[in-house]
């Protein structure tokens, strides 16, 4: 097996299992039963999108995709915090 | 993947306008939100699909082949107004809703009369 | 002065002295009076100054280019009808300024109806003048608009006001068609040349559009004068002042359509159609107009009708095909006008001096004004074709004419008959008006006691009996020369030969005309008492046929229908217009693809299929559907699903290469996010649904399913689409240039920011400004936001924990919140300086790699944001002030400068500058004029977005400083 | 798509990294669907978040440094950042659990501290 | 100093963080970096967040590998957790936890680190009795993680930020 | 020909910059104007009257010189097909003549007392008049989409200026149907890209010239747009929006938003004449466009029928007259489009009018007036106070001149002489009676003169009602700038109608200029050929660094 068929499908499959991963948040998301488990389920599938991001930037061998991953590790929370802050306090910003 | 990009984008598309002919203000501004990602895509699968060739140059003299940067120019404009729009018609539902009592589109319940100066909402 | 400046000068005159006339001060009666009748004389004296120049069946002909390409000019021709028909308007008009002048009262705003009248008499001109038949066009809709004004006169009284209306929508929709009959004419001669137009009588006629021309010319022409069953404005129109009523219904307003039909006879007459539209329309009329007068109690009134009856008698001669006939018309028109005028006048002075023109109030004024009652007797008789009166001479004409007529066909017997039959009607109700107005015991009871009207109001009347008088003892002296230039202007060379002679030997018509003048005096003697107390209001046969109630009711019915209508094709409501449009979209896009045989599945290439991509939109469509099902009542949920599926959507941007794209959906989808939740605080919980009536449920159910067809038609057609072009190869478009160029000219490696800010700079700047502009609605809109009652509360989460501190010793409402934040609040302040460096970074490494200005603008927004969210709008704003506004105006104005620069290298706006500045210790640095646009990009995006992020936030503080505030004056009040 | 030209044994190492971290992910995500309660719920997402997420960026760090030809560390901010923000949605989701659980007097709901 | 570096250790990171993105460095963007270091703290001078200040570098450095360690070790339990590959009764449950320190910074990163770490989770802290609330995933021995907490993460960080 | 800007290096004229005037220079005062305090009225109207002023007499010299040839610019220095390029021809230049007249008027009646109803009103109506010069101008189709949506976003904020409940309702629907039209618009010029590979609007002609390989697609692409144009022209059963939306509208914003959905009506004719003149794709939609035409004005004249309030009726004659000029477009005969383009200025010119003049009559009985902010706070600026005082001299004769206007506007929308309304129907009628007639001239024919009585008959009952009725509400007060406004309004019907011979010999010349897209296509790609193209980059890198130097 030559290094890059060992890349390609490893590469494909890691980011296979990560797809997989945001599918398990979203069942989570859509399911429920409580709004804290949706806004956990959306927190899980967007962790797990960044890293899906990151493994693309590693398939194709490019830094071009790393800007999205930080900016969803730096400042993804602040949806999630907003929901989660929505549900504790009714409102985002007193 | 096309057949895949082009169902998930029938699905959005089929999603936001069922919700942009939902009664309630607030489905029609999610609605809105879909509709505009399938709009997005829709206008971004124009250039046609690659993997992996970001139309990014690399340091070199060499032309590469890259992925069409126009459809990608267009999403960018599209996002950002269409972005600029979902916030104006926000503030219109929520200022709608204050000034009517009510969230229907039309600013009353389907059987509720016409508001006049005597008789207000509800 | 010039035949042409005279022309010109007769025809101005009167627009000029109406606008002169409408300047003068509201009680300036007496200097629009002479004004007024300066300005129609002097006109008068232009036009009898060209008499000379008529001679031989010359015409004046003064044209001035208008619309040339349409071939409409304004040309001003005066010819002998002209001639006549001008002398008419003028002298009589002349005769009514100076009525009018002691008729009006002084608290009227006298100068107003002079100015409408001149403006009248200029319009009349216009079209007795008009040598094109779109400028005859014009200036008859110009009389029934001016014709409004006049019988609106007195607005206050709703008779006016209504009687204003309908004359002016049947003259007016008469005069549509009009001009439609005056387009074909001109399609059919392919001139509007009056000259052209009357020398293709054959061409016309022959024309298979003929017909429809001469309807619709005689729907003008026949609504203008009063004819059956147009005829209904007139009455109405009574409402005017006298002195107007006088003008409009005898000299001028309907005769312009009489005029029409004299002006175009040459041509459009002398067919089968001609003479069954146009007689029996004269014909009818004749007798409605004349049975109606007899049963008129209102002076006014009696005349209206008998206005309309002369008005049946002249057309229905016009209908006959016979030149001798037409002669008699325009005979008949003068007459009618003299005679008609004074009438009017004499009713006016009646009215003015008793207060009434009730003919059953009236009686015996003859004691008290013998001299007007001689004057109206003079008249009337002139009106009932006594002989030695003018009115008399054109009736012989008629009858013989009549009698002519009868010639082969039986049907035609019935025409010398009703002729008959409609001259006793006449004589009866001009007897009727004598008799009961000035003869009989003295009055009783009249608002005013009856006198003599002072000397200056009389003199138009004695003038006009005194025409009456001269014409009917010697025509040929008097009428005869005019009415010989008329007749020979609108026959020309084939003039007919007739007699102007009081006696023309005892023929058949003469006996005609003694048995109608016997058999009125006969039916008054029987009637007369009957119709005064006539207990049916109206005249026996037609009390059923108020035509004023009928247009009243059809205008009502017109606007009722009109609304049933827009209910049926419109749509007043939302869901209902939307649906429309994705229908329309929907088939219009089938509709182009049927037509062209588009065939969507075409085989094509295809990028290698990827089952993580399917997967992951397997998720992606998972949260769409959630979130349609769920929006309704579970909004938060809705929002959360939303979310995942715009994650989707940045990393399908991401897996396809653009990475551009993914960065800054998924900083609009952070910031999305945030401002739903800040607009759900303002959205109370829905619980269940707003109940609605049973019968509603059904519907409810057939619309879900209606657009639940529309929503899949709508996502399998833009699947569709999208599948189809993502198949087909991409042709040779403009693409491969701007990957080619975007380094070598513009100095860029990513080439879609090169697109945003150089190459197509020019969206940006306009996608910027959109920005703006919308975060300053919405923070207008914020500024007077009210919230719904139901959402004033404080959440009751925050509630809660207040009563929790409230529970316990030594806690404050608060802590519990503050205890909460209190990490979040730590790491996220602390987060706020790295964020601003990823901002910055994003920023400088736009040009050439993903970023740009309009990423790095939302990254500084979201920290701002996300201290605003840790520490509360207060807390912030106490330590850092952004002012957003200003923000958005230095962002539009760096934008444009960096744009405008280029100017000053004498290059086109938003040409770009790019270099490698050498610099010490740095070496060579990028230095790019697209890097200061993407600034202002940056700094406006900053500016708008977070303008709209805190106007959102502030609601809650605004609510509780008010209730704050609330509770203040509260407090002192119990205090 | 053109992959990126590594040396095999280098291939092999990110391959591991990649794999184990994407697996420490998918575990993570497994325990949110299989996990009873949501407290225990709110505990599965870190595992992607901490070791999942060090594992792929290591392996990205290394295989990037190899394509580009200097160090490249970058991706250890990705780690460092979501270390760092993660918790904060974590204890907030918690804390409005706690409270809502209270209120609603749902069995298991957390005791005062 | 104070004056021209009121946060050095921000500072630092900041320049740090900007020659991370920017590799490799150049002179410009070392120049950048610098100057990024210096302006950007400043907004901190608004924000005015209670002051922080590092007794002992090298204990934080400790304290770090610690919990690197202690997340390494948390990560596969709480994987055999889920994958149902651990025998025995697990419980699961609250517990509550005196706390010492007061300090905003040390509380917050003792809660990064709680929650950061697999199995734990930093519910609710009261300031006025200064208790913890945490979730664990595993609490069959809560003593030993209140002990585990207390002496391993809380003395170390009240010493740092002392 | 094109101007010297473009054929030679460096050779440039300051005049030739006058084209992007109209844009550049709103976007550069509503900048300014954002950075100033919100108190100075004064200044900001004054800088607002001087721009539109400035707006107004750029397009008047654009009108006079483009007789002559039409200008093209090429932003950035890029030619066509990759840059964007503005275009004055004919029919751009007298649309921008058209907008600054009424933006002139509609800005002049705000001083009176609506430009103080809201925050940030003169920032605003600049950018509305830049979106809309902006779509006149451009010559892409996607920058076309862009200032749409400037002009769009504007006309919310203008719709919802003042706010009150009648406008916020009528305001969301309006913005609800208008996002739908603005993504039907991407759609659309998606699938023309995805299909054409181009965007600029000669180019696209010019491929058409040769069959495309996917015409079927581009058809579809350009049907959706069709409907997303046909949505903004408010014509039927697409422009329901219409009359609800602007009879809420403050009454300047109304009068502005009369040249809305005349940017609909132009695009569609520039493009179905550009691209659908000729070549593969030749006459496609004109059948539709006509029978939509021909709705739109029967609607239009059955709301107006129906309508109760004259501003209502004023929404409905932005119909009809948008409808007029669709269906006479519909019917292809050049004779009926000049007459249809004379006939949409003046309409334009009268539904604006009476959109001020229904505001003055109507006023007192506003509901939305009432509104009053709610949170005593930072919110309620001073200026919200001064919203109700009202600026300039009270007119005399009051009455007497809304009456007079009213019947103007009357006259002009009901197509009566002798106003420019009638000569636009004459001319049309005169038109489509040339030549051979087709049934679609007929119906127009018979349908225009229908819809004539039918404006007349409701516009002389609501009159009769607004003027003559005796009403218990205080008579209404004509300010100054109110009556200068209508002034400008109503004296622009009577002037076009006096040198009606001139202007319909402006849209003739128009008409044949529109019917020879060949010459626009040249015109355009031919502007400085080959300056953006490979070969001669070094030619621009040359011109660049000429221009890096004398930095
Ligand atoms: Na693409
Ligand atoms: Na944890």
């Amino acid at each position: 097996m030559s290094a890059s068929t060992v890349l390609d499908w490893g590469l494909g499959l890691a980011q296979g299992m990560l797809v997989l991963a945001m599918a398990l948040a979203a069942w989570r998301m859509l399911r429920g039963p409580r709004a804290q488990d949706r806004i956990l389920g959306l927190d899980t599938l967007y962790l797990n999108g960044m890293l899906a991001i990151v493994v693309h930037g590693m398939r194709t061998g490019s830094g071009l995709y790393f800007e999205a991953a930080l900016i969803l590790g730096m400042i993804g929370f602040t949806a999630t915090v907003a929901l989660a802050k929505f549900l504790m306090q009714g409102e985002v910003i007193q | 993947m096309e057949i895949v990009l082009s169902a998930g984008i029938g699905i959005l598309a089929a999603s936001g306008v069922w919700l942009m002919l939902r009664p309630r203000t607030f489905q029609v501004a999610l609605g809105l939100s879909l509709l505009s990602y399938a709009v997005n895509l829709f206008i971004f699968a124009m250039g046609r699909l690659t993997v992996g060739a970001p139309p990014v140059l690399k340091t070199g003299p060499e032309t590469v082949s890259v992925d069409d940067p126009v459809p990608q120019a267009l999403v960018l404009t599209a996002l950002v107004i269409s972005f600029a729009l979902t916030a104006l018609f926000l503030v219109v539902l929520l200022a709608a809703r204050g000034v009517t009592g009510n969230d229907h589109v039309d600013g009353r319940e389907p059987h509720h009369a016409e508001p006049t100066p005597e008789k207000p909402h509800p | 002065m010039s035949s042409n400046a005279l022309l010109a000068a007769a025809a101005i005159l009167p627009f000029a002295g109406s606008v002169l006339a409408g300047a003068l001060p509201s009680r300036a009666r007496t200097p629009a009076a002479v004004l007024a009748g300066l300005v129609t004389l002097a006109s008068l004296g232009c036009i009898l100054a060209l008499t000379p120049q008529l001679s031989g069946g010359n015409t004046v002909v003064h044209a001035v280019e208008w619309l040339p390409s349409l071939g409409v000019n304004l040309v001003l021709r005066l010819d002998g009808l002209a001639w006549l028909f001008c002398v008419l308007v003028l002298a009589i008009g002349a005769l009514v300024v100076l009525y009018a002048r002691y008729y009006m009262a002084a608290a009227d705003p006298v100068p107003r109806l002079y100015s409408y009248f001149l403006a009248f008499v200029g319009a009349m001109l216009g079209i007795v003048l008009s040598g094109n038949l779109i400028q005859l066009v014009l200036f008859w809709e110009l009389t029934s608009i001016v014709s409004f004004l006049l019988i609106g006169y007195w607005y206050d009284n709703a008779a006016a006001r209504d009687g204003a209306r309908m004359s002016l929508t049947i003259t007016a929709a008469g005069g549509l068609c009009l001009l439609v009959g005056t387009i074909l004419i001109g399609r059919i001669v392919g001139s509007y040349d009056l000259d052209a137009v009357l020398a293709s009588g054959d061409t016309i006629r022959n024309s298979p559009l003929y017909l429809p021309a001469l309807v619709l010319v005689l729907m003008g022409a026949l609504t203008k004068s009063a004819q059956f069953p147009f005829h209904i404005w007139l009455p109405r129109a009574m409402a005017a002042p006298t002195p107007i009523s006088a003008y409009l219904h005898s000299a001028t307003m309907v005769k312009a359509g009489i005029f029409l039909m004299i002006r175009l006879w040459p041509v459009l007459s002398g067919t089968e159609q001609w003479y069954w539209i146009v007689g029996s329309a004269g014909m009818a009329t004749l007798l409605v107009g004349s049975w109606s007068a007899i049963f008129q109690h209102d002076l006014k009134g009696l005349l209206a009708y008998s206005t309309i009856s002369h008005l049946g008698l002249i057309t229905l001669l016009l209908g006959l095909n016979s030149p001798l006939a037409v002669v008699a018309a325009i005979f008949h028109t003068v007459n009618h006008a003299t005679f008609k005028a004074s009438l009017f006048m004499a009713v006016g002075i009646i009215d003015h001096e008793t207060g009434t023109r009730d003919m059953r109030r009236l009686s015996g004024l003859w004691r008290a004004m013998p001299y007007t009652g001689t004057l109206a007797m003079v008249a009337a008789a002139a009106m009932a074709g006594v002989p030695l009166l003018n009115g008399f001479l054109s009736k012989e004409m008629f009858l013989s004419e009549a009698v002519d007529n009868m010639g082969d066909h039986p049907i035609h017997i019935a025409l010398p008959v009703l002729a008959t039959l409609a001259s006793a009607f006449t004589m009866l109700y001009s007897l009727r008006f004598i008799r009961q107005t000035f003869f009989g015991p003295p009055p009783h009871d009249l608002p005013e006691t009856p006198h003599e009207p002072v000397r200056w109001m009389r003199i138009p009347i004695e003038l006009l009996v005194l025409t009456c008088v001269a014409i009917g003892l010697v025509p040929n002296l008097t009428i005869g020369p005019a009415l010989g230039r008329a007749v020979a202007a609108v026959f020309g060379a084939d003039a007919p030969t007739y007699s102007l002679a009081i006696w023309h030997g005892f023929n058949l018509p003469l006996v005609l005309s003694m048995i109608a003048l016997g058999g009125g005096v006969l039916l008054y003697v029987l009637f007369g008492k009957r119709i005064d107390t006539n207990p049916r209001g109206g005249p026996w046969l037609m009390d059923r046929l108020d035509g004023g109630w009928l247009f009243e009711r059809s205008m009502t019915g017109l606007t009722r229908g009109a609304r049933a209508l827009e209910l049926w094709f419109g749509a007043e409501r939302l869901q209902p217009q939307l649906r429309i449009l994705f229908l329309a979209a929907l088939l219009a896009a089938l509709a182009a693809g049927v037509a062209r045989g588009l065939d969507l599945f075409a085989p094509g290439r295809l990028t290698p299929f990827d089952p993580a991509f399917a997967l992951m939109w397997i998720v992606g469509a998972a949260c769409a559907v959630g979130a349609a099902e769920r929006a309704k009542y579970h909004r938060l949920s809705a929002t959360i699903f939303v979310g995942g599926a715009g994650l989707v959507s940045s990393l399908t941007f991401l897996w396809l290469s653009a990475p551009d794209l993914a960065v800054t959906q998924i900083l609009v989808e952070i910031v999305t996010t945030v401002m739903l939740l800040l607009g759900l605080r303002w959205l109370p919980k829905r619980d269940a649904a707003i109940p609605a009536p049973p019968s509603e449920r059904a519907r409810a159910r057939r619309r879900r399913i209606i657009d639940l067809c529309i929503a899949a038609f709508a996502g399998l057609g833009l699947a569709g689409l999208a599948y189809a072009v993502m198949t087909r190869p991409a042709g040779d478009g403009i693409a491969r240039w701007f990957v080619e160029e975007a380094y070598p000219q513009a100095g860029g490696r990513n080439v879609v920011n090169v697109l945003l800010v150089d190459f197509r700079a020019f969206d940006t700047l306009g996608e910027i400004s959109v920005l703006g502009i919308v975060g300053l609605t919405v923070f207008a809109l914020l500024r007077r936001f009210r919230p719904a009652p139901d959402s004033l509360e404080r959440p009751k989460q925050q509630h809660s924990h207040d009563a929790y501190d409230r529970a316990r010793e030594g806690r404050k409402p608060g802590d519990t919140a503050a205890d909460a934040l209190l990490v979040p609040r730590v790491v996220m302040t602390w987060l706020f300086p790295f964020i601003i460096l990823l901002s910055l970074h994003l920023f400088l490494r736009g040009h050439d790699l993903p970023g740009g200005g309009f990423a790095a603008g939302i990254a500084l927004t979201i920290a701002f944001i996300l201290q605003y969210m840790a520490c509360g709008a207060q807390w912030v704003e106490e330590r850092l002030r952004i002012q957003p506004i200003a923000w958005i105006g230095l962002g539009l104005l760096i934008a444009a400068g960096a744009g405008a620069a280029s100017w000053l290298f004498g290059r086109p706006f938003l040409t770009a500058y790019f270099a490698y500045w050498e610099l010490p210790l740095l070496g060579k640095v990028p230095a790019a004029s697209a890097l200061v646009f993407d600034l202002g990009i940056m700094v406006l995006v900053v500016g708008a977005s977070a303008l709209m992020l805190v106007a959102l936030a502030h609601q809650s503080l605004r609510r509780t400083r008010s209730a704050e505030a609330e509770a203040e004056p509260a407090a002192e009040e119990t205090a | 798509m053109n992959g990126p030209d590594l040396p095999a044994w280098a291939a092999w190492i990110v391959v591991v990294l990649a794999l184990g971290g994407a697996g420490f992910s998918l575990t993570g995500a497994l325990g949110l669907i299989r996990l009873k309660t949501f407290y225990e719920r709110v505990h599965a997402p870190t595992l992607g978040a901490t070791l999942g997420a060090f594992l792929i960026l290591a392996g990205s760090m290394l295989l990037l440094s190899l394509v580009e030809g200097h160090i490249v560390l970058r991706d250890a901010l990705i780690g460092l950042f979501i270390t760092l923000t993660t918790p904060v949605t974590m204890l907030l989701l918690a804390r409005a659990a706690a409270h809502r659980d209270r209120t609603e007097k749902n069995p298991g709901a957390p005791p005062e501290p | 100093m104070s004056t021209l570096l009121p946060h050095p250790f921000l500072s630092a990171g900041l320049t740090l963080m900007w020659l991370v993105l920017n590799a490799p460095p150049s002179p410009g963007s070392i120049v950048l970096a610098l100057l990024i270091g210096l302006i950007v703290p400043a907004v901190m001078r608004a924000l005015r967040p209670a002051p922080v200040r590092v007794r002992r570098p090298g204990l934080a450095v400790r304290l770090l590998f610690t919990v690197l360690y202690d997340m390494l070790r948390s990560n596969l339990d709480v994987a055999a957790i889920i994958l149902g590959l651990r025998r025995g009764e697990r419980r699961t449950g609250f517990v509550s936890i005196p706390l010492d320190m007061t300090s905003s910074f040390g509380l917050s990163l003792l809660s990064i680190i709680l929650t950061a770490t697999p199995g734990t989770l930093w519910v609710q802290y009261d300031s006025h009795t200064g208790r913890l609330l945490m979730h664990l995933i595993d609490s069959t021995d809560s003593a030993g993680w209140v002990r585990r907490v207390k002496d391993r993460y809380e003395r170390p960080l009240m010493e740092i930020f002392a | 020909m094109t101007a010297p800007l473009l054929s030679g290096p460096g050779a440039v004229l300051w005049s030739d910059h006058l084209i992007v005037l109209p844009i550049v220079l709103p976007i550069a005062v509503a900048g300014a104007m954002f950075l100033m305090d919100e108190r100075r009225h004064r200044l900001k109207a004054a800088l607002s009257l001087a721009t539109v002023l400035a707006m107004l007499a750029a397009a008047l010299v654009l009108v006079a010189r483009v007789t002559q040839a039409p200008e093209v610019y090429r932003l950035g220095d890029w030619a066509a097909p990759y840059g964007i390029v503005l275009v004055a021809d004919r029919l751009s230049a007298m649309m921008l003549a058209l907008a600054g007249v009424l933006g002139l008027s509609a800005l002049v009646f705000s001083f009176a007392r609506w430009s103080r109803a809201g925050p940030r009103f003169h920032g605003l109506f600049l950018l509305l008049l830049m979106g809309v010069n902006g779509a006149f101008l451009t010559g892409d189709v996607f920058n076309l989409f862009v200032f749409f949506e400037v002009m769009l976003a504007a006309s919310y904020g203008l719709v919802l200026h003042g706010s009150g409940e009648t406008r916020i309702r009528a305001g969301l629907g309006y913005i609800a149907v208008n996002l739908v039209a603005s993504l039907f618009f991407l759609v659309g010029v998606s699938l023309i890209y995805g299909t054409m590979g181009t965007l600029n609007m000669a180019d696209l002609a010019r491929r058409l010239a040769s069959p495309p390989a996917e015409a079927a697609l581009f058809e579809v692409g350009c049907a959706v747009l069709g409907v997303a144009f046909l949505i903004k022209c408010s014509a039927w059963p697409l422009g329901f929006w219409l009359p609800t939306t602007y009879a809420a509208a403050t009454a300047p914003a109304a009068a502005v938003l009369a040249i809305l959905s005349k940017v609909g009506v132009y695009v569609v004719i520039r493009l179905s004449l550009l691209l659908f003149g000729a070549g593969t794709s030749e006459g496609f939609g004109q059948t539709w466009i006509l029978v939509t035409g021909l709705a739109t004005i029967a609607f239009g004249t059955v709301g107006i029928l129906a309508a109760r309030e004259l501003t209502r009726a004023a929404g409905y004659a932005v119909m009809i007259s948008s409808g007029t000029v669709l269906a006479a477009l519909g019917t292809g005969s050049a004779g009926a489009l000049s007459g249809a383009l004379y006939y949409l200025v003046g309409s334009t010119f009268a539904a604006a009018a009476l959109f001020l003049l229904a505001e003055i009559l109507q006023r007192g009985r506003d509901p939305a007036d009432a509104t009053q902010p709610v949170f005593a706070d930072e919110y309620r600026d001073p200026f919200d106070d001064a919203g109700t005082t009202e600026i300039g001299r009270a007119i005399p004769a009051t009455v007497a001149i809304l009456g007079s206007g009213f019947l103007l506007c009357t006259l002009m929308l009901a197509g009566i002489p002798p106003l420019a309304g009638f000569v636009g129907k004459l001319a049309m009628f005169s038109g489509l009676a040339s030549g051979t007639m087709t049934a679609p001239a007929w119906w127009l024919i018979a349908v225009l003169t229908l819809s004539s009585l039918g404006t007349l008959i409701p516009l002389v009952r609501l009159g009769i009602f607004s003027l003559w009725v005796p009403h218990d509400d205080p008579p209404p007060v004509l300010r100054s700038p109110e009556f200068a406004s209508l002034t400008v309004l109503l004296a622009a019907c009577v002037a076009l109608a006096l040198w009606a011979g001139p202007a319909l010999a402006f849209t003739e010349a128009t008409v044949r200029w529109l019917s020879q897209p060949q010459d626009y296509v040249r015109a355009v790609l031919d502007a400085g050929a080959g300056k953006g193209a490979t070969s001669k980059g070094s030619d621009r890198g040359a011109a660049r660094s000429t221009a890096g130097a004398a930095s």
